[in-house]
This record gives structure tokens, C-alpha cells and sequence, in this order.
């Protein structure tokens, strides 16, 4: 098991939700959580104003998605994150954002107890 | 019904003058707001109390002394006193305000106002370091025998400003005069905010613009109170032509000064911002209100554009300069107020005629003296009690209380408990 | 102009009662901010609704039979009725209110804002666990068959209370007292919130104190409607001597509340927070209500400061019992009501003089009386009606919906969505 | 006193002048509060931005030719104009109106907030994909064009309309109708925001209902000022019984139709919901706009049950069509002007005697006259305009910031800064 | 080393915490992080209503506990925020939530600079 | 590849972004994701004030951030963060945070399809 971490422009939630649910599930029963971070990396963060003054925040908003799969679903699970998040009509662009793999050791899921595979 | 008064209360101008000291304590809440949305979360209640306190300690200190010092019997002009006065003991209700034909108390009320904004103003410049408790004593000291005095001098028939014919409508003087400069000295006592300290572009982003633009708008609500209400000192009864007059001029100056604060700032920046917009309001009304019920309705819109585009351009100066006037008290409230006095002796009609309707330059050189006596007066007194209560107890909070805000460390509290459940 | 009443309208009067009207309207979209602030984030919007809601209901009520109940013949000083008042179909737009010389239908929607406002009052106490349906249908019940008589009884002129002399200004009694006690009613019928059921220091924190403040600053701002404008009762022209003298006294008991409370929470408690500044002005508000035309303003300073200090205690009393009161209706308008209600009748100067000008207790065994009698009656008609509503629908959510808060429980809405994008 | 005006000015109607004057304009912000808690967060600057740039810009636009164009001496009563109301030159500050017996300037300043506010209206309908700057020279635009005429046409003594014996007691027809009718054509010149294309349900949620339902409390407020301030057309002196009824029955639809707005809600959809009683209010307010002086307070709750209800189905109308109107200003203005206009002739009963009181349709007839003028000419109006400025610079922000949202895009700001620290 | 990472129902937190202390530490010392997220799952968003239209969003508000243990501790950890984030009085109910375990292979102690378990 | 999560103080995110950029990177380009957390542990959180009644939340507020580097970056950057997230002048006090390191398998840049060290 895995637990892929994607950290992807926030206002390209939508669409890779969208992708998601074309791979991983037909009937909207997919699984995944989702924070607001803020990121540092090559794109600079949009100016703001404040009385004329210019403020160039160090970081920009971006949104965190965090999938936990089995093994299988490891490769379909990143094509579709990174289909859902390259900026649109675009070969992508500088904070389109990255994806993380991570072992996943155990997954139990509260509501029966159950645990592995079958869990997540 | 017996009455203690020579003329009888008038029903119609004792409803505007009580509207108008309720609009003007409006405008409290209304710069809570308008400061509170622009510092960051963790200064937000602290921000805000400054102003409530000055409801609480002003309120409290102009029924107690601050009348009696400001509009008693006049020392040489210089100061009043009454001992009738004092705690408004002589005070019947049924008492006018000399000639006028309101209740002496709601004319009380009506001052007691600006002397509670006042100094709410002054708190702009010293957001998110002050000490609580020197800002406490400080604002009773200051209203006490800073504001009191010039009050006195601008607007006691015996003041010697008021005799030598300075025109200062509503406070162009008085309140925001001697609010920026005191604002600009104290800033300067204060130092710094901690992250402005040595670097060049540390980022202090406005937690909630929302309420600041509520605030601004508050503002101008009450701001209508503020200068149309101060017609009281020059038409009985009072709602009349010159409130009418005030009103429009108000009306005017903050519209243009928008406008032209939004244009200045789009060609100098690049964009026009949402709090642009509400500063520039806050300028054209501040730099209006010394001339509110002296000049036309289209010179108001002129003393507007220009109101925005100065303040707009000291507040870039303040920047170049590196003082730390938070808010920018000074650059709108002392800039704007400046330039409202000096051009209401050049754009006055009513009841003089200034420089541009007579070519007479009188009235510029009283004004000129007026300025200058609220900045001197203002400026040296700020600076003794500035001293005075750093000594005692420190203006400023410890390095930790300011990294971990004011809200946290001196009043427990947190602006916002927003995360879930 | 043909005229259906024997006294010309006087435009000063009604222009000052209109004014009045609208301020203390704009009190209750200011109550729902300061209650709003206060409660977890889940609550915010259905404790604003209370609010809202008291505009709609007791909006239609008393145009429909509210007013005619309080105001209407009096049946043995008891309660009121007219046929001609239902509906206000006989109340023809250029009747003047008795000798009054404003419109009926002025001093109608003048007192139909006190109406509105005191169960939005009550609902402080009743915060994050209250059935919509059941408040619904309680506070139109209140308003008709507690609140109706009880205004009668104590501000028509064939009213018992008032026949007997009680003084109320502007409804310590009716509006404060019945308010704070229907509160504390019941809060303990409702029970705590499941939080607070036997856990000790559970973590409740206010969603937004910057709200809060807001409320406070519209309440002080439309109490002088509410107080000013109930010169009504004493004085034609309205908008007179007493209107300002009604209008100090509130400034002043406001500021030194505040002040007091600030103060007493230092000493108590380490440090001085934004709520208690605002808490304080309320505090000092509710005690002058009954007060406000009938005290000199240093005895408002005087009757401010007892406020806060007093009102803070009962918040730290109600704290030991442990009663759910939410936001403390009880212990700051029941116990500051009759605080000033009982006050009235020791500091009062005109138009009678109380105990402490002239030695004689009679108007303080009046104001004695007035306080007993409105206690008793909000006391029993509130646990009646209470009941009665219970035994209904059930005054409480499911437990499930106060866990996951009312605002997505009962009208399926969030307060705020701050989440990106 | 030298004067210019063949009347006097009387304190009581201008107090009640300036304060409606000032009320209205604090229906800006509010609005602005009401609109820009509605959006998404990344849009609420922008929003709040639509009503204070029309502060600005109708603000000087109104002083320097609007009021010429509107009131000046008729031409053929389609247009006025008067060399000398220019930028108000020739506007003496002791002149009054007519034969009113307020300052002419204080005339002048209440009708300017109603041409600020109308266009304000309008941006509702436009949030979040509107291009400031074409906004802005549409604004302008349009006061001039479109709305200057048509207030001529109603409110001018020479009007057409107003001759024909159109009622619109407040802005029914002139503010309501022509805001709604021109927010209906612009958005669809615009088209749907880019979530709502093609999509079923898309997920656009109000970031922060608490300052909607304070909008809505300023707003119902200020309508006070609105409704009731608008008596100046109709008696001598203004704050009489014209007043007085205006005020009863603004009071009277208001909370009726907060009432059915949330019973129908709750009925339709399942639950009552706080954004529907806010709803609600404003819907009412509308309503009654054109009726409130000419009918009953009993007649006023009538007309505020339809309203809420009418113009809830007229929201779900709009679902079902998919006009992207983002907060609903067709819906509730749109129709609820046209709802008012149309049933003030039949409710009416001063001065005239509509449909129901005297079985003659007359009234109705013209009413239905005014309604069709003000459709037509503000539809076309506004659908000539909108095309003109959608050539010079296009309507809609462009695809890449709608998307970021305007608050960062175009004003280089965030709403909030809530992040920790 | 673990990190045991949870998601469970906001209003579960204070029963979970009092499930830990009572676990882990007697005097209330136990860590733990937490943070807001939001997540899709079986369980679907309540319903919100904007103006009479419903909006089911695709996103429910959940609560993320993170915990660094020792390997030692790792299941009665688990256990402990089974019990405190099981629906009250239920047997569980769809939306309870998942328990993700993941490998951890250096804790610093940033006070001190200590490393590993001694750390945790 | 490693994971590197530091729970730090909220104030010194600042002064651990400088140190990063002086470790990681000259030009500013460095990388990493930040969020706000609340954490328990020794350092109790600021007691709050509610109309006199004293208030001890259980969670203290902190800023959590996570980087994804190579190997060879592991010992400078957890240096890093540990030279800017210790209190100002002072040894360590309670509360400065932990510093936690996990395995990281595959890293992909959305914007390029990149994977690996490369796409770090
Ligand atoms: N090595 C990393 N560690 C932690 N976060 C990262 C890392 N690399 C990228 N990110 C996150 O991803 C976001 C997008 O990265 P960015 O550098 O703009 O992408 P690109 O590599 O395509 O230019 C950053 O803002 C940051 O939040
Ligand atoms: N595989 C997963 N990956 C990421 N998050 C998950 C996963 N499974 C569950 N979650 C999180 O846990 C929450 C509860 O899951 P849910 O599917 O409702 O539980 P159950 O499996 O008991 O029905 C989800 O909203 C989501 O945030
Ligand atoms: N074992 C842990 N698991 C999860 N979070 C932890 C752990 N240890 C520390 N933390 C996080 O780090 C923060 C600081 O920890 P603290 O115990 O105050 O540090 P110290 O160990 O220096 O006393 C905590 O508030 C918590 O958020």
C-alpha cells in the first residue's frame, strides 16, 4: 500500500477529483482528503498592495490532496492527478506542482475494525 | 416649565444635534473597524480596543473635567474653567448652550464626541506594540491638557485662535492636526514594529479588508454628524442652511477624494485597491472638515481630488522614510488635515471670503496660524507625556508579547476561533 | 389639511421619534452581531437568527395585535384592548398620539422596536441548543400574553405600575428585567449544553470577537434611540431637555461601565479582554434604561460604575451554579436592570426626587414593587409558556444536531466558507 | 438674515432630511456587506468594491451634472437641464427647495444617494467576472443616461410620468425596476460565471453569510431614511404624517416578507434557511418602495407576505432558466419593484384611491404605464451601454483571472489574511 | 518507529484525546498534531442550501491526528482512537474514518537536538 | 529520498525559511509546503479569557512544514530548520517543535512528468 501526496493549484481541485473518479471508482466512492497548504517552490507568490506598497508574499496558496492505495492503483492514481492538474490547454506550467510516494504500512478502517488491503 | 434659559429649546435642531452626536460616536466602532481589518489577526482585538477604551476613559474624562477645561469661563483664552462645570454638577437639564437653542448638555455630548475620536485616532500610528496601560494613561493626560486647551483656543468664543478668526469648522485642527502629528511623534518614540526592524519588505498583510471598508463606511455615515452637526456653532436654529451646506461639501470631498486616491494609485501602482478606495474616503473627509461649512460643493469636489492625492503621496513618503506610523495616522489624518486647513483660507465663500473669491490672503495667514499652533502645541505636548509615560511603565510591550501578538498576551483573547467544531 | 387629531404634528418631535425608531430597530441586527460573535463557530448563524427572526415575527405581532394589547383601553390597568388598534385599522395616518404632537403610527413603531428586541433578548440564554420551531412559536406567545401586559401595566396611562408611580424610563422593567429573568427561566429548563454536562472547563471559545465588538458599538448607537427617544413619555416637544438629559446619562453610565468592568476584570481575573470592554457598555446601558431621564449624568457615572462591577459578579456567580445561561442575558440584563430599576428610586431628581436627594424612600418601595411585580410575572408566564411549547415540539435539538451544530442542523447553511478558492 | 428662498427653513424637516440623507447613503456599505458575503472568497473585495466605487463615481458624477439632468428645468418632460445646476454653481446654500422647506442642497444630497445606490443594485448581478474598469464607465454611463431621464420622467414635477399621475413613492420604479431590468440584460451579455457553464450543480458557496445578514440589518435600517425621507415630495413640513405612514408600512413589508420568504423556504426546500430571511427583508423593502406612503400598514403586510413569496419563486425561476444573475438583483429587485409598482395601484389609498378602495382601475392603469417606461427604457438603455463598453474593453475579466479570482487579480488584494501569526 | 496518522469526525477529537491520555500518559503529556482537512469517502457532505437550490459538497469536514510513536506503543495507539472516533453508542457508522500507519525513521527534537526514540 | 515534516512555532517560520534558503539554495528557489496545525504537548497552550472565566486550551497553534529532498540534503536541512526554529537567544524551550524524517519513494513534477531525484 501506498499513500500518494499531491500538492496541486487549488483551483485545479475540481478537475482532478474528476480524473480520479474516471479511474479509480465509477460510482463516486473514491477516497480522499484534502487540506490547504501554502507552498514555497520556482513560482513566486502574486503581489499584493497595501497602500501602494508592493508585498510579494514567499508563499502561494496550493492544495494538498493525500490518497492512500494499493499497490495497483499506485500508477493510474498519479496519471490521473497529473491529467487533472497540468494547467489547462497547457503542456504545464511552472507550480503546477509535484507528487509524493510514500509507503503505507497499515491502514484500519474505525467504523469495523478491519485492516490492509481491504481498509483503504 | 420653569427654565433656567434665556431662549427656548427648539425641537427640530435638538433632534439634529442629538442624531449628530450619536452619528459621531458611530464613528468609534466605525475606526475600531476600520484599523482592526488591517493589522494582522493576532493584533485585532487590541487594534480594536483601542478605541473602545477611548469611549470608556474619554467618556468618563469629558463629563468629569475635559468640558469644563475646554468650554469654561476662558483664562486669557488660553484654557476654560468653571467649578460649576466640573463633573457637569451646574448643569441643569433644562439649561441651552448660550444663545443656541439646543440643551447645553447635548452640546456637551456633542464635543464629548470628538474628544473621544481623537485620540482613538491617534492610536492608528502605534498598532501592535503600544502597552495597553500606557495608552490608558496617556489618552486621559492627553485629552486632559493637550486637547482640552486647543479645543478651547479654535472653538470657546474667548479662544484666541476663535478671536483671531481662524476658521476650523469641524475639526480640521483641532482633531486631526493635532491626531496626525501626535500620531507621527509617538511613532517615532515608539520605534518600529519588530519585523520592519532593519528589513526591507516584511510582509504585514491586513487580516480582514472586509471590516476595514465597513468601517470606512461607518465613517462616512457618522462623518455627517461630525461636520453637518457643527453647524451648531454658526446657525440657530441649528439644521439648516450651513448643515445643509456641510453636509454637501462632506458629501462631495469624500467622493472625489475616492475617486482620485483610486486613479493615483492605479497609475502608480498598477491597480486599484479596495482599501485605496477607503483610505481615499477617510482623506477627503478628514481634509474637508475644517472647511465643511465654507466652501461650495464644487470646491469640496476640488479639495477632494487634491486631498486624495496628497495623502495618497505622503502615505509613499512615510514608506521612503521608514517611520512605522502603522496605520498611517499621520499621512491622512496629519496630511489631510493640513491641507483642509490652508486651503479652506484659500477656498472659503462663507461668512469670509478667502484667497480665490477676494484675493485677499487674511484669511490664508490666519489659517496659516492656526496650523500652526495645533502642530507646535500638539507636537511638544505629545512628546512630554510621551516621555513622561515611557518612563513610568514602558510605551511599548516586551519583544515576546509583540511576536505573540496583543490579543494573546495582554488580553487573553484570540480575534478568531475559526477552525472546525 | 383635514386632521383627525387635536395637536399639529410638530416635524422637530417626529423627526427626532423616526430617528429613534430606526436606531433601536438597528439595535437588533447589532445584538445578533455581538451574540453571533460569540457562540462556536457551528451557532453563529442560528444564533443571529434569533435575532432576525424576533424583526419578522414580533414584527407582524405587534402591528397586528401586540400594540393594541399594550396600548389600547385599559381593562381594570391590566391589559389593553381596541378593536379599532387591531391591524391598526382605525389608526388613521394624521392622528397624533394622544397630546403627543407626533403621529400615532410613529409612536407605534417606536415602541414595536422594544417589543422586537426583548426576546431577541432572551434568546442570549438559550444559544447553541434551542429548537427554531420552538422559539418561533414561544416568543409570539411571550410578546402577546407576558410581554403585551406587562408594557401596559407599567407605560400606559391607566397601568397599574404606572398609576402607581413606578418609574421606568425606558424599560429596565418591561424590557430588561423580563428579559433577564425569561432568560435565566429558561435556560434552566433547557439545561446546559451537552459540553458543559458535568465537565468542568470545557473549551468554548467565541468565533469571533471582532463581531462582537461590532454589536456593541451598534447597540450603544441605537440605545440612544431607545433612551432618548422615551422622552416621548414626558416631554412635548420630544427632542427637548429631557431627551438630552436621557441621552448624557447614557453616554456617561455606558463609559463608566465599561471602565468599571474593565477595571474589576483586571483585578479578578489578570487581564482586561475586548468582551469584558463590551460587555461593560451593555452592563452599563441596561442599569441606566430605567434611569436615563430621571438622574443628573454624575449620577449615571456613579450608577455606570455599580454596573459593571456588579454585572461582572453575577456573570462569575452564575459561573459557580453552573447554569447555561449562553451569553449571560441573566446576569447582564436581568441583574443590570434591576440594578437601575432599583437605583432609579434612590438617585432620581425629576421629576420626582428619590432617596438620596430627599431622604424619602417612597419612590424606591415603588420601584420595589415595579421590580417585583415584573419579576414574578416574566418569571411565571415564562416557565408557563415554557412548558407549554416543550411539551409541543420539545424546546431542544436532537443531540446530534447540537453536535453538529445548528447552523448546518437547522437551516443547512455554514457561517463561513474561508476555505481557498 | 439675508435669503434667497421665498420660504424658511424649518430645523424639524431638514434634520430629518439630513439624517434620511445620511441613512441612505449607509445602505451602500450595507449593500456591500449584503452582496459580498454572498460570493466566494476570492471574490468578496471586488464585490464590496461594485458599491463603494459607485460612492465614488455617481458621487461626483451626481454634483457635477446629474442632479442638473434630472431635476433641471424639463425639456418636454424627458430631460431637465439648468446652465446653472452645473456642478451646482448656482446653488446658493440658503436657498431652498421650491417650496419645501429644506435647504435645495439637502434636496440634492438625498437624491444623489439614490442615484449611488441604484447602480450599486445592479452589480449583483454581474459579481464575480466583472471588468472594474468597464464597470466603472458603465456606471457612469448609465446614471446619466438611462437613469437621470427616467428619475426626471417620475419624480420631476414636469416629468411625463409624474404628470401622468404615476406613483412611485420612493424609487419602486426609477431605483428597483431599472436596477433589476439592467442587471438581467448585463448578465446576459455577460453569461455565466466558467463553473456554472454546463455544469449541473456547481459548488459556489457565500464565504461569510454573518456579514450578509449585517448588510441586511443596515440595509433595512437605512431604508427607513429611503421610504420615509421620500414624504419630502409630498408634504410641508418633511418628518409628518406622510412620513410616519412611509415608516410604518416600510416596517410592516419588511418583516411580513421575512416571514413568508422563510415559510415558503421551509415549505419548498425543507428548511429555513438565515441567507432566506435576509432575503426576505430586502424583498419586502423593495416592495414597498413605491406603495409606502400611499397605503396601510395593514395593506403593507399584504403586500410583504406576496412579496417574499413572489420573489422566491422568482430565484427559483432563475435557477431553472440558468441566467447566471449571482445574487439574485433580477430576482428580488427586478421583480420586486415591479410587484410594488403594479399593487401600489391596487393597495393605494392616499392620495389617490387605487383598485381595491375604490373599484377603479385607473390607478392600476397607470402604474402598469410606469412599469412598461421603466422596463423598456432602462432594458434598452442598459443593453445599448453594456454592448458600447463590452467594445471598448469588453465586460468580463478574462478566463485565467476569473479563475484566481478578482480580488488578487484585479485589485492585487486578498479578502482575508487568516492564516496563524 | 511510527507515525500513525487518523482521520476521524471533528466533533470525535475530544473523546480521542481522552482515549490517548488515557493510553499514553498518565499526566496529560502525550503529542499529538492536528490538523483540518477535508475528505470524500462513502460518506457524503450534508447538504447546504443557497436561496432555495441544494449543494451537496463533494467535501466533508474531518479532523487529522498525526502521532509520532515508538514502536512499542503503536497499537494500543491504534486502539485508543478506534474507541474515542467510533460513533457514540454505535457499532460505527459509515464516515468514522481511517487510521493510516507509515514507517518513521528519525525524530530530532528540535529544544535539545536529541535524536530516535528517546525523541519522540 | 526523504520527507522531511518540522512542527515548529509559528513565529519562527520565518527564520527557518531564511536559514533553508541559505542551506538549500542561493537563488530563493528552494522548496517546501507549510500548514497550520495545533499541536499538544509539553508546552500547554495560552490560557484565554472568557468573561473572567479562564479558558486552557488543549492545542496549541504551530506551523508545520515539509520538505521532499535527496538524501544528500537530509542532515543540512534538519540543521537548518533546527538553527531557525529554536527560540531566539536561548538554549530550546519547551515547545520548539520536532523534526520528523520518512521514506520517500517516487516524486513526480506534474508540469514536466519528470520523476525521481531530478523532480525534487
Ligand atoms: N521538494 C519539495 N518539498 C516540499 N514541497 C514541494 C517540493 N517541491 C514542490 N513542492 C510543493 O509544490 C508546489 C509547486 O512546486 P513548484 O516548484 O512551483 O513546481 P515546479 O517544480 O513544477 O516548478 C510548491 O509550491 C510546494 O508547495
Ligand atoms: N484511501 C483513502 N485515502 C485518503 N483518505 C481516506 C481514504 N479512505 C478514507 N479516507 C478519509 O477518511 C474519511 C472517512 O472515510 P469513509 O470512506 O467515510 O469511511 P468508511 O470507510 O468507514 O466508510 C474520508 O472522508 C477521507 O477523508
Ligand atoms: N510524538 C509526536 N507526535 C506528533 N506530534 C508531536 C510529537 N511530538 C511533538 N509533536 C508536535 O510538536 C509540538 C511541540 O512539541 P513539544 O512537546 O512542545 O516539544 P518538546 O518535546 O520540545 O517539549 C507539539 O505541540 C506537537 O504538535
Amino acid at each position: 500500500m501506498k499513500l500518494i501526496v499531491a500538492i496541486v493549484r487549488p483551483e485545479r481541485l475540481d478537475a482532478v477529483q474528476e480524473e480520479l473518479q474516471r479511474v479509480l471508482d465509477e460510482e463516486d466512492r473514491y477516497r480522499l482528503t484534502v487540506d490547504s497548504v501554502e507552498g514555497h517552490g520556482a513560482q513566486a507568490g502574486e503581489v499584493e498592495l497595501f497602500r501602494g506598497r508592493a508585498i510579494r508574499p514567499r508563499l502561494v496558496p496550493r492544495t494538498r490532496i493525500t490518497i492512500a492505495v494499493n499497490d495497483s492503483y499506485v500508477d493510474r492514481t498519479i496519471d490521473a492527478i497529473v491529467r487533472g492538474a497540468r494547467t489547462e490547454g497547457a503542456a504545464g506550467a511552472v507550480g503546477d506542482g509535484k507528487i509524493f510516494v510514500q509507503p503505507l504500512e497499515e491502514v484500519v478502517r474505525i467504523r469495523t475494525g478491519e485492516r490492509g488491503e481491504r481498509a483503504i | 416649565m420653569e427654565s433656567t434659559s434665556s431662549v427656548a429649546i427648539d425641537a427640530g435642531s435638538t433632534a439634529w444635534m442629538l442624531v449628530s452626536s450619536a452619528l459621531v460616536l458611530l464613528m468609534v466602532p466605525g475606526l475600531a473597524l476600520f484599523y482592526g481589518g488591517m493589522v494582522r489577526r493576532k493584533n485585532i482585538l487590541s487594534t480594536m480596543m483601542h478605541s473602545f477604551v477611548a469611549m470608556a476613559v474619554i467618556g468618563v474624562q469629558w463629563i468629569s473635567i475635559g468640558y469644563c477645561l475646554a468650554f469654561g469661563s476662558s483664562w486669557h483664552g488660553v484654557v476654560g474653567f468653571d467649578p460649576s462645570l466640573v463633573a457637569l454638577q451646574g448643569v441643569d437639564h433644562l439649561k441651552t448652550y448660550g444663545d443656541k437653542r439646543i440643551p447645553e448638555l447635548v452640546f456637551i455630548m456633542f464635543q464629548g464626541k470628538f474628544a473621544i475620536i481623537t485620540p482613538a485616532l491617534i492610536s492608528g500610528a502605534l498598532a501592535e506594540r503600544l502597552r495597553l496601560r500606557s495608552y490608558l494613561v496617556f489618552i486621559a493626560l492627553w485629552a486632559t491638557v493637550v486637547y482640552a486647551p486647543l479645543a478651547h483656543w479654535v472653538w470657546a468664543a474667548d479662544g484666541w485662535l476663535f478671536k483671531l478668526g481662524v476658521l476650523d469648522f469641524a475639526g480640521g485642527t483641532v482633531v486631526h492636526i493635532a491626531a496626525g502629528v501626535s500620531a507621527l511623534v509617538l511613532a517615532l518614540l515608539l520605534g518600529p514594529r519588530r519585523e520592519l526592524r532593519g528589513r526591507a519588505a516584511a510582509v504585514l498583510l491586513p487580516n480582514n479588508l472586509p471590516l476595514t471598508l465597513t468601517g470606512a463606511g461607518l465613517l462616512w455615515f457618522g462623518w455627517f454628524g461630525f461636520n453637518a452637526g457643527s453647524a451648531v456653532a454658526v446657525e440657530t436654529p441649528v439644521a439648516g442652511a450651513v448643515a445643509g451646506l456641510a453636509f454637501a461639501t462632506t458629501q462631495a470631498a469624500a467622493a472625489a477624494a475616492a475617486l482620485s486616491w483610486m486613479l493615483v494609485e492605479r497609475w502608480h501602482s498598477g491597480k486599484a485597491t479596495t482599501l485605496g478606495i477607503a483610505s481615499g474616503i477617510v482623506a477627503g473627509l478628514v481634509a474637508v472638515t475644517p472647511a465643511a461649512g465654507h466652501i461650495s460643493p464644487a470646491a469640496a469636489l476640488v479639495l477632494g481630488v487634491l486631498s486624495g492625492v496628497v495623502c495618497y503621496g505622503a502615505v509613499q513618503w512615510k514608506h521612503r522614510v521608514g517611520v512605522d506610523d502603522t496605520l498611517d495616522a499621520f499621512a491622512v489624518h496629519g496630511v489631510g488635515g493640513l491641507l483642509g486647513a490652508v486651503l479652506t483660507g484659500v477656498l472659503c465663500v462663507t461668512p469670509v471670503a478667502g484667497l480665490l473669491a477676494s484675493g485677499d490672503p487674511t484669511q490664508l495667514g490666519k489659517q496659516l496660524v492656526g496650523v500652526l499652533a495645533a502642530v507646535v502645541w500638539s507636537g511638544l505636548g505629545t512628546f512630554a507625556l510621551g516621555k513622561l509615560v515611557d518612563k513610568l511603565w514602558g510605551l511599548r510591550v516586551s519583544d515576546q508579547q509583540e511576536r505573540d501578538g496583543l490579543d494573546i498576551s495582554t488580553h487573553g483573547e484570540r480575534g478568531y476561533h475559526l477552525e472546525q467544531a
